[in-house]
């Protein structure tokens, strides 16, 4: 038996030492500060070693890389087959980026079962990197579902007063959605005798699959409604803000930045890999929902009396320029869509956490009960309106490379896409500032809010990672795209075949 | 006739040794009820409990050790009537392994409930030499006897709650429906005799492959469906599991729920895929759409956790149903090992399921409504937790028994084109997640008002559970070894029999004069 | 001589009297009894095929099938003094206590 | 090659001082924010002289570059720098009145406890404005371009407990964010047929176009667009309604921001992108045209007003307006012209207007004021220079920029007279409410009581509470007087067109008006020179005669056309009807129909209904379970007779 170089074990370190940290944390006497300090440790290793894979990582190809497949279950043939590519990349980075800030965050504010909690917080990030680096279908699901449950239960039980109806509402719906794509999936298998999804998506690309078209239609929105519930796409939002306002703050970071991008990153990935022609087939219906999504979802944000409301509209809206960007079918469009990703879960992630902080204070989400905050708590104020702004996408800070891509791309694609599109940067600037001005500025109108006390270490320790990174990647963004940029072309060229098919009819 | 063959007549009529070693797993568990039935009134009133218990369990034990020695000589016994082939092995295995968790499981159970009778373990082996026995035997009538030894045991078992009005309606129903059902299945023996002249499922599958099947053999089939199908609580037939269930003693439940289910289910294999059942489909089909549904959507407003179960198993029933739909040759060997695996996984999660309902149950099954569990995860995190696992695989989430059975059974009914079949099966468990995530949102998500008071794990019990997660999760994450033995059956019990010349000496023998 | 058709046309006959029974019949011994009844048409067929195919299984097949009965006879009879202990009554209309 | 001229320390130096006294001010002293400031806006003033000092030296246009930015595909953009003679005026302009607002603003806020605050804001304006002029494409414009929109919400809402302030600030930037859209769709459109934002790229490809004489194309859609968000940032009608509320921000910041420099970021922006407007004559057309109304519509507005900034703010709107007509004739070089002069003369009208607010202790109103000449001399020379020159009075500054424009337009045909005509009556509006403005402030005596502390507690500008109005410091008034000497002197470098040559090469010679310069003779330019100077006058006496000499008569006209007057009063009421027409729709709108309506009752009760329909379902089904074993037996023996009954079917029809 062969050592194994590190690079073909890093994913896999990567993907399961979290769990490996959950169960010695079963292990663990329930004394909370050990426990704490020890998830802490375990979030931050992962990151570091995660860190391997951008390090390392071989910008200028396309391909997977890091990859391992070994078999795992003979028959039906199921392989543990991982790798990441520039997309998944850096999802897996994201994750192991958050669960650190999310520890952090959650340092104080949860007393209740916290081994519970941490132990729960570690196995979904497993979960969540695992959705990114399969390759195997199968496996794929298996991460999928896998998400579900500590989700639920982070909810449910960390959650506040309507907890348990977001929870079940959450879990039931995604549920419901995924069974379509488990189907799919299914489908596939029997009629390819794979879940490979490299053999799958060559011999689907090759045509080498008996009743394929006649069920590509089908297959194409079994995995479609799967994706769109948890990004979620217009009609199939509305578990979302419910499931936000009642999440423990280190739910919500993870729900926002890292649970929703499974559905973008199943598009890009499965909808668009393997089903190219229906992707080009119903991509205006899908563009006209995203589209419904941006300025929905902005304008619904904008009169929300709840600030952690207004945070999950506005990442329905968000998502909206992701999925936008993705059925553009063009290298900017996808590009922008994957940077949309990456902004979104690193800036609404911050968000999440300074409302929570609020939270952690005055038990409340309601606007209302706020005002003038920028007296009293200056520095979270500052901090709130830095990450505030890369959220609305200014310049040189990272929400606006993204959208800026997305934007272009969906012009290239159809000009009207783009200037509805573009429209967006106008109501993100109004419920932002609207609501910025209703919690900060202004005398402090509830005399409790007097005596609030300011962001404390721990809390600064999470947030300020996250607004750092908000700059990096808005000045550098070169750093990330350069390995978005060959992943994407390479995710492109079915539809230049397609494209080339289509003009040869 | 030549002397070796006259010696091969005698040979098969008289039974050999080897014919005992291949129901050597029955014997040895009827030894051990007999054994417990006569130690019962000489062991003292007080702890005749335990002692009798750990008997019966020894004797699950050895039925296993048996089981594998059995295993090591396969082939034909008792003129025909038995074949020890992986198929009844492995049901032996999951069979046998049911009852021991059970057992461990009842110890606590008997004595809270204050039930003093020692017969009760006698009972349950019984029990499983019938369920056994079902799923070795390759004769009709001798199915009939087997079946029969499982159900009136698992009658009596049922109302052992002898004081409680519920348990023993429960055990009325369960008897007057069962022998009810049983006599459809009789009949149907009948005329299968009637029609192929002979009960042996080789010779009937012989003679129906040779010729095209008279209309008397589809009448008989679909009795013999009925029969079986009411054993397994196929809808629209499963009418009388959720009375018996809510009534029967907890730790039965988790017996009759899995031992006789899954011998019923070996039984239904043989019969359907061994004598390829002409004309099937559809009823299976319907059968299985109706049960998942039926389960489902009825579950969903349960309170009673244990009638809960019940309408999850016919649930169950349905998803395994959908294995037998495939007729084609080539894709029903998918359909048999998966219907095997679900079987064993079914057991696996609901066995440990029951063991924790009748430990929490308390003193006169107390506590067995969904709001006697709020809170459940802060009085006992353990309880709670390996209830969760349980759940989960029964919802079917991966890394669990229940994903890997609900994956292989769709997957193989999408190889056989049953696409709607499988969408109905998906989005049923989808839908079904939600009563079970009810009971974990009752352990984690809510406050007990007043938390039901919770006993320590006592140390069978704990063995039990412990046992179960194990399986459980064993399916979950490395199905591998268990579904190859499964489709090795598979393959087995689809080979077509050989024309053994014993069948024929056994005609001659019976002849009447003209 | 009588042909089969006869006897498992009566087979028949007695088989659907015992459903009919165990149906119509509130007591639930006489409901018992129907299934004998429904027992008795099968071993009516039984005997009838055993003579067609000149084959002794088939009679010796009713004898097992009698001692079965039998056997379910005394346990059936004592769950039903179980039953009638704690709801003095044998109307098995009354027997409703798990239902829903 | 000569050396680089390191651009880029320009706008970085003011991000570092912004970067060190954002974070470090909060405890350092403040003369340690001064000097950090006033070293890194000064050092970035120096480099500029630097550079203009090296600029004949340098191949122009100069480019520099530092870093990539982005890149997907084909598409790039950089960090990187251009540089030529439109950039150097705008970087002199920039950085030169920058710094002295830098000094003045010392003086003003030293009393403000956000002191660190103010000047780390500041900084980060002039790092965005420097970006803006220096980025040597469309996208590094438009990084520049939100950034002082950022730093202008910031500054506005300095006195943030101020809801005026607040919602002020959040005005400003909302409504030019609805220019920005524009501007982005723009670049979409430049990215799409130039394949590059990089000023050489687009502008090299744009040369082979023919003017788009015939229809619209999409150089006039580009056009549009750009115009768009010019229109907002240069508050132009429609949009111009946030400057005037921004007035709510400290006065070196309306100085700075609203007056010298961000607002004249859209000026620059279109002419810069001269070649793209000039070869669409619509585009052109529509900017004259917004640019004639805003002019003379503001100036309407600045008429009424009391308060002395919100007057100078609808007299930069209007100003502004000059230039936009200036660009929509062509003459490119003439507004840039009157960008310059206007630095010069409104930033000193804003400095001094703060001086006299801070020498009565944060007052506003001119009504409260009068005979102020007495007691703040200084001050009053000052912008009494600053008045002359936006009269467009000889020779001050204003004066040679403004008639340039108006003679632009005038020369360049049938509609420029209409310009010109519009123009000219606007400068008889201006030099008239202008002098309102002095004669109201500095003669007659004072009306104003003594300051009261809280009064201006609520201006967050606690004065040093005397009842006295007293003059400014030095460090406040030394950089009125270097402003008050541009504002005087600043206009001379116009003459004989040498500013336009200067600009040539960035604008060529060959610009639409020219042709029809030549054809009006000089004669012509000499006589409205004359006309203008003369309405300059007429517009000064009207404005003595009704405040000086006869005091009770404004009182009278404003009775006598009434509705007119409440309506100037209330700034024609734009506001409130914008807030009616879009404001409250899209709120009420997406609260009543959107989110309670779609969000609520369709989507999420069908949600709701579905889970609750299938617990119903349920209800039903499980009634199938009456508990009554003879009707089990009946379910049994039926599905049993339906199963039979379908076998002998199959059977049968085998």
């Amino acid at each position: 038996m062969n050592t194994p170089s590190l690079d073909s074990m890093i994913v896999t370190l990567v993907t399961f030492a979290p769990l490996a940290g959950a169960l010695l944390l079963v292990l663990l006497p329930r004394r909370d500060r050990d426990i704490r300090i020890f998830s802490l440790v375990v979030s931050l290793l992962t990151f570091v070693l995660s860190l391997h894979l951008a390090v390392y990582f071989h910008r200028t190809q396309g391909g997977f890389q890091y990859e391992i497949n070994k078999a795992w279950i003979s028959s039906p043939n199921i392989r543990y087959h991982i790798g990441v590519d520039g997309i998944s990349l850096w999802l897996v980075i994201l994750t192991t980026f958050l669960t650190p800030l999310c520890v952090l965050i959650s340092w104080k504010s949860v007393h209740d079962r916290v081994k519970e909690f941490f132990i729960i917080l570690l196995i979904l990030e497993t979960a969540l990197i695992g959705v990114f680096i399969s390759l195997d279908l199968f496996l794929f699901y298996f991460f999928w579902e896998a998400t579900l449950i500590p989700m639920a239960l982070l909810i449910g039980i960390f959650g506040h007063e309507r907890k348990v109806y977001a929870a079940v509402k959450f879990f039931v719906y995604t549920m419901i959605a995924s069974a379509f794509m488990l189907a799919a999936i299914l489908w596939l298998y029997a009629h390819t005798g794979s879940f490979d999804f490299v053999i799958i998506r060559d011999r689907v690309l090759s045509g080498g699959v008996p009743g394929f078209p006649a069920a590509a239609q089908w297959l194409f929105l079994g995995f479609f409604i799967a994706f769109a519930v948890k990004v979620p796409v217009f009609p199939f939002h509305t578990w979302l803000p419910d499931a936000h306002v009642e999440a423990p703050t280190a739910g919500s970071v993870l729900l926002a930045g890292v649970l929703l991008k499974m559905g973008t990153y199943g598009m890009l990935r499965f909808n668009l890999g393997l089903f190219p022609e229906q992707a080009r087939r119903n991509a205006w219906w899908i563009v006209i929902l995203a589209l419904i999504g941006i300025i929905y979802g902005a304008l619904v944000a904008m009169v929300q009396p709840n600030l952690k409301k207004l945070v999950a509209y506005s990442s329905i809206s968000h998502l909206g320029f992701v999925v936008l960007g993705i059925f553009s079918f063009t290298q900017s469009g996808l590009n922008g869509a994957m940077f949309v990703m990456l902004a979104h879960g690193v800036s609404t992630g911050g968000l999440f956490m300074l409302t929570g902080i609020l939270h952690e204070r005055r038990h409340t989400y309601e606007i209302s009960e706020f005002g003038g905050l920028a007296g009293p708590m200056p520095i979270y104020a500052a901090s709130f309106l830095f990450v505030l702004l890369a959220s609305a996408g200014l310049p040189l800070l990272n929400g606006f490379i993204g959208e800026f891509l997305v934007m272009n791309g969906a012009f290239e694609d159809r000009a009207v896409y783009g200037v509805f599109a573009a429209t967006g940067v106008i109501w993100s600037a109004c419920y932002l500032l609207w609501m910025y001005q209703r919690v900060f500025y202004g005398k402090v109108t509830h005399s409790v809010n007097n005596s609030i006390g300011d962001m404390d270490g721990f809390e600064r320790a999470a947030v300020w990672p996250c607004a750092a990174a908000t700059l990096v990647m808005g000045v550098a963004p070169i750093l990330w795209l350069g390995a978005i940029d060959p992943a994407v072309r390479a995710a492109l060229t079915p539809f230049t075949q397609v494209v080339s098919k289509v003009v040869g009819q | 006739m030549t002397m070796p063959a006259a010696f091969l007549q005698i040979s098969q009529v008289i039974p050999q040794g080897v014919d005992y070693v291949r129901i050597l797993p029955e014997l040895v568990l009827s030894g051990f009820g007999i054994l417990v039935m006569v130690l019962e009134p000489l062991v003292d009133e007080r702890n005749s409990q335990k002692a009798l218990g750990w008997i019966a369990f020894v004797g699950t034990l050895a039925g296993l050790g048996s089981t594998w020695y059995m295993s090591l000589s396969p082939g034909l016994a008792f003129s025909n009537m038995v074949r020890v082939d992986t198929f009844s092995v492995f049901f032996h295995f999951v069979i046998i392994a049911v009852a021991a968790g059970v057992i461990l499981s009842s110890f606590e159970y008997m004595e809270v409930q204050r039930i003093r009778a020692g017969e009760y373990y006698a009972l349950i082996l019984f029990g499983v030499v019938g369920a056994a026995l079902m799923s070795s035997a390759i004769e009709l009538v001798l199915i009939f006897i087997a079946l029969e030894i499982s159900s009136i045991s698992s009658y009596i078992l049922a109302g052992f709650r002898r004081n409680q009005a519920t348990s023993s309606e429960a055990s009325l129903k369960y008897f007057l429906l069962g022998s009810f059902a049983t006599a459809f299945f009789l009949y149907g023996v009948a005329l299968m005799f009637g029609a192929t002249g002979s009960t042996n499922i080789d010779a009937i599958s012989r003679t129906l492959a040779a010729a095209p099947a008279p209309l008397l053999v589809y009448v008989a089939m679909v009795l013999l469906l009925i029969g079986l199908g009411f054993k397994v609580a196929a809808a629209p037939l499963h009418v009388w599991t959720p009375d018996v269930y809510e009534g029967s003693p907890a730790p039965v439940v988790g017996f009759m729920s899995t031992a006789p289910k899954a011998a019923a289910f070996a039984v239904l294999l043989r019969v359907v895929f061994s004598i390829n059942a002409p004309g099937r489909f559809w009823l299976i089909w319907v059968a299985a759409a109706l049960s998942m549904t039926l389960g489902n959507v009825s579950a969903l407003v349960q309170n009673n956790v244990k009638r809960l179960l019940a309408y999850s198993s016919i649930a169950h029933a349905g998803y395994q149903l959908m294995a037998f739909a495939m007729i084609s040759r080539e894709t029903s060997a998918d359909g048999i090992s998966s219907a095997m695996f679900y079987a064993a996984s079914y057991a696996a999660m609901n066995v440990g399921a029951f063991a924790v309902v009748s430990h929490f149950a308390n003193a006169g099954e107390r506590y067995v409504t969904l709001e006697d569990y709020e809170g459940l995860g802060r009085t006992s995190p353990i309880l709670a937790a390996t209830l969760t696992i349980f759940l989960l695989s029964l919802i079917g989430i991966p890394m669990t028994g229940g994903f890997f059975a609900k994956f292989y059974v769709f997957g193989a009914a999408l190889k056989a084109n049953l696409v709607w079949l499988t969408v109905i099966g998906v989005v049923n468990s989808a839908i079904g997640s939600y009563y079970y995530l009810r009971i974990i949102v009752m352990m984690y998500m809510r406050e007990a008002r007043k938390p039901a008071p919770v006993t320590p794990i006592p140390a069978a019990l704990g063995l039990a559970l412990a046992l179960s997660v194990v399986a459980t999760l064993y399916l979950g994450i490395l199905p591998n070894r268990v579904l190859q033995y499964a489709q090795k059956s598979a393959q087995e019990l689809l080979a077509p029999p050989s024309e053994t010349p014993a069948s024929a000496a056994v005609q001659a023998q019976t002849a009447l004069p003209q | 001589m009588v042909p089969l058709s006869y006897y498992l046309v009566l087979g028949g006959f007695l088989f659907a009297c015992g459903v009919a029974g165990f149906l119509i019949k509130r007591n639930i011994i006489t409901i018992f009894m129907s299934i004998e009844l429904m027992l008795n048409g099968v071993n009516l067929s039984f005997v009838a095929f055993a003579a067609h195919w000149h084959a002794l299984a088939g009679q010796v097949f009713v004898f097992f099938v009698m001692v079965v009965a039998a056997a379910e006879s005394a346990v059936g009879l004592a769950i039903i003094i179980a039953v009638y202990r704690t709801r003095e009554t044998l109307n098995v209309d009354q027997i409703n206590l798990l239902k829903l | 090659m000569t050396s680089s001229l390191n651009l880029w320390l320009i706008p970085v130096l003011p991000l570092a001082g912004a970067a060190i006294n954002g974070f470090l001010g909060k405890k350092s002293s403040r003369t340690a924010v001064t000097t950090i400031q006033l070293a890194f806006s000064g050092a970035s003033f120096a480099w500029a002289l630097y550079v203009a000092a090296r600029f004949s030296s340098v191949a122009l246009p100069y480019q520099e570059y530092l870093a990539h930015w982005i890149r997907s595909g084909p598409f790039t953009a950089d960090f990187a720098f251009y540089l030529d003679q439109l950039t150097l005026i705008m970087l002199l302009v920039v950085t030169g009145v920058g710094f002295l607002i830098h000094i003045y603003a010392i003086g003003y806020m030293w009393e403000e406890e956000g002191f660190y605050r103010f000047f780390a804001y500041l900084n980060l304006f002039m790092f965005f404005m420097l970006m803006l002029i220096l980025s040597n494409s469309y996208l590094g414009m438009f990084i520049g371009w939100e950034g002082v929109g950022l730093a202008s919400y910031l500054l506005i809402g300095f006195w943030f407990t101020k809801d005026s302030a607040a919602s002020a600030g959040k005005k400003a930037f909302i409504v030019t964010r609805i220019g920005d859209c524009g501007f982005l769709i723009a670049l979409f459109l430049l990215i799409q047929h130039f394949g590059s934002l990089n000023f050489t790229q687009v502008f090299d490809r744009v040369h082979p176009y023919a003017a788009e004489t015939g229809g619209a194309g999409f150089l006039t859609a580009i056009a549009l667009l750009l115009m768009l968000g010019a229109c907002g940032k240069s508050a132009q009608i429609p949009l111009y309604v946030w400057l005037p509320d921004a007035m709510e921000g400290p006065t070196p910041v309306s100085a700075l921001i609203h007056a010298a420099t961000m607002v004249t970021a859209g000026v620059y922006m279109v002419s810069r992108s001269h070649l793209i407007f000039e070869r669409s004559p619509m585009a052109l057309t529509v900017v004259a045209v917004i640019g004639t109304l805003t002019a003379f519509f503001a100036s309407t507005i600045g008429i009424a007003q009391t308060d002395i900034k919100k007057v100078l703010a609808y007299s930069t709107v209007s100003q502004l307006g000059y230039m936009f007509m200036a660009c929509g004739v062509g003459a490119f070089s003439a507004g840039i012209f009157h960008l310059m002069t206007h630095a010069f003369f409104k930033g000193l009208l804003f400095l001094a207007a703060g001086s006299v607010i801070h020498g009565i202790g944060g007052e506003q109103d001119m009504r409260k004021m009068g005979g102020l000449r007495s007691y703040i001399p200084v001050t009053f020379g000052t912008m009494g220079i600053a008045t002359l020159a936006i009269s467009g009075i000889p020779p001050f500054a204003g004066f040679w920029s403004k008639d340039e424009i108006l003679w632009k337009a005038f020369s360049s045909g049938p509609a420029g007279r209409v310009y010109w005509l519009i123009g000219l009556i606007t400068a008889f509006i201006t030099s008239f409410y202008m002098f309102r403005l002095i004669f109201m402030t500095f003669f007659s005596d004072y009306r104003g009581g003594h300051v009261d502390e809280d009064g201006q507690g609520s201006h967050g500008h606690d004065a040093h509470g005397h009842g006295e109005p007293h003059e400014s410091p030095m460090v406040m008034l030394v950089p009125l007087m270097i402003l008050a000497f541009l504002a005087t002197v600043g206009g001379l470098v116009g003459i004989g067109d040498r500013f336009e040559h200067f600009l040539a090469p960035v604008f060529g010679s060959g610009e639409v008006a020219a042709a029809a310069g030549e054809a009006a003779s000089r004669g012509t330019e000499f006589l409205l020179m004359g006309i203008s100077i003369t309405v300059a006058i007429l517009g000064l006496v009207l404005a003595y005669v009704l405040y000086i000499s006869k005091p009770y008569l404004p009182q009278k006209i404003a009775d006598g056309l009434n509705g007119f007057y409440t309506a100037v009063l209330n700034k024609y009421y734009v506001d409130e009807i914008y807030a009616r027409l879009f404001v409250k729709p899209l709120v009420e709108g997406s609260t009543r129909i959107l989110w309670h309506g779609v969000d609520q009752k369709v989507i999420d009760n069908t949600v709701n209904d579905a889970a609750d329909g299938a617990r119903k379902v349920s209800d039903e089904v499980r009634h199938m379970q009456s508990g009554n074993l003879r009707s089990y037996a009946s379910w049994i023996a039926a599905a049993s007779a339906v199963m039979i009954a379908y076998m002998i079917w199959v059977g049968v029809g085998r």
